[in-house]
């Protein structure tokens, strides 16, 4: 599965994307797993309230399954406009 | 309908000339964004960093959606990434509609759901340092009224 | 803040190239109106009829009175009167400001107020005859929600 | 005092402005003292709730007082824009 990064989140991180070998179930799971990997993805991760998630480049809760999703991407909230 | 996402700048004057032009058009609404320097005139740069694989894709969710939603003869967006200065611009909408609420609806339509909906992140460059400028609660809200 | 009552056209790109630009303008919201054509495609014309004496007072009041509610860095307003042609310009209006709820405002309650308190009397010349536009109960009942 | 007409008021009067000689108080009173001169102003001033009326280029109320007033102008609800 391909994991992106944006904005801090990619900074705090140090990369904009990587491959993740997972089994994790939904989103919340998966970040549980990256949170446990280092301090770095704790920090990214330490306050989901200020994260967005997108599953193959649609907008989604973290509670949403991981079944069949190629591209998770995780990022704060936008500020386009 | 049109759909652009660039780095490079755009001239809105040279959009409008043609646009919703046709014989059931009777209103046209624009709106520019512009890079606006802070109160102290601090600010070196804009960087606006956005998710290519998803952006244009979301644009054209808004942009249907507000097709769906009011009487338009034509939807157009524009929104630039990478680095831009103060004054530059970053982005616009146009809409046409016979009449002028359906055009003035859909633009705030628009403007909204790009401000909080749309893959963009920008992060302000001052004299003082880096920023990531944050979401605004009363953006996230302005999408309550539709 | 400029006000422009006149019998020839306009080019709304040309009005719009330095529109509001400084260090203070976040946004730009232009709307342009334009001569609809009915739907069986029988107008001829339009004609625009106005009170010269009371023309320019009142566009300005209605800017001012933008200007004083919202916080506005520019108001363009210009409305022609005399013989248009279907797909010919009639008016437009311009405002600029920080943010963008303000300059949406501000041309939104511009069109509402020239619409229902600017002199002007629009006549459509169609291949049935010639007709005095009559005002719209919704126009008229817009004002309120200002 | 100088008397204006516009749209179809001024096509149903058949004239865009004329001298008025008056002692009428409010603009009801000088509507009424047209209305008693011909038909055609009769007509155009059949139905009050259709006009509007602005003195000296401000819009005003049909029960406004005419005191120093120099110009009154009539006509149809406008529609700009």
């Amino acid at each position: 599965m391909d994991v992106l990064y944006f904005a801090w989140v990619r900074e705090r991180i140090g990369l904009p994307r990587e491959k993740v070998e997972t089994d994790a179930g939904t989103v919340s799971e998966l970040v549980e797993e990256l949170r446990a990997r280092e301090e770095r993805y704790a920090a990214a991760f330490a306050d989901l309230s200020a994260l967005r998630v997108a599953l193959d480049q649609e907008l989604a809760d973290f509670d949403a399954p991981l079944a069949n999703v190629r591209e998770v991407a995780f990022f704060p909230p936008m500020t386009g406009g | 309908m049109r759909v652009q996402v660039q780095e490079e700048n755009f001239d809105p004057s040279a959009e409008l000339e043609h646009f919703g032009r046709g014989k059931d058009t009777g209103a046209v609404v624009s709106f520019t964004g512009i890079v606006r320097n802070n109160s102290e005139g601090t600010l070196r740069r804009m960087e606006i960093e956005h998710y290519p694989e998803m952006t244009k894709t979301a644009l054209h969710q808004i942009a249907d959606q507000a097709q769906t939603r009011w009487a338009l003869n034509d939807v157009l967006v524009i929104h630039r990434y990478g680095r831009l200065t103060p004054g530059a611009r970053i982005m616009m909408v146009a809409t046409a509609s016979r009449h002028r609420v359906d055009a003035f609806q859909a633009a705030e339509f628009l403007m909204d759901y790009l401000k909080s909906r749309a893959p963009f992140w920008k992060k302000e460059i001052t004299d003082q340092g880096a920023d990531w400028v944050a979401a605004r609660d009363e953006d996230e809200d302005a999408l309550n009224r539709w």
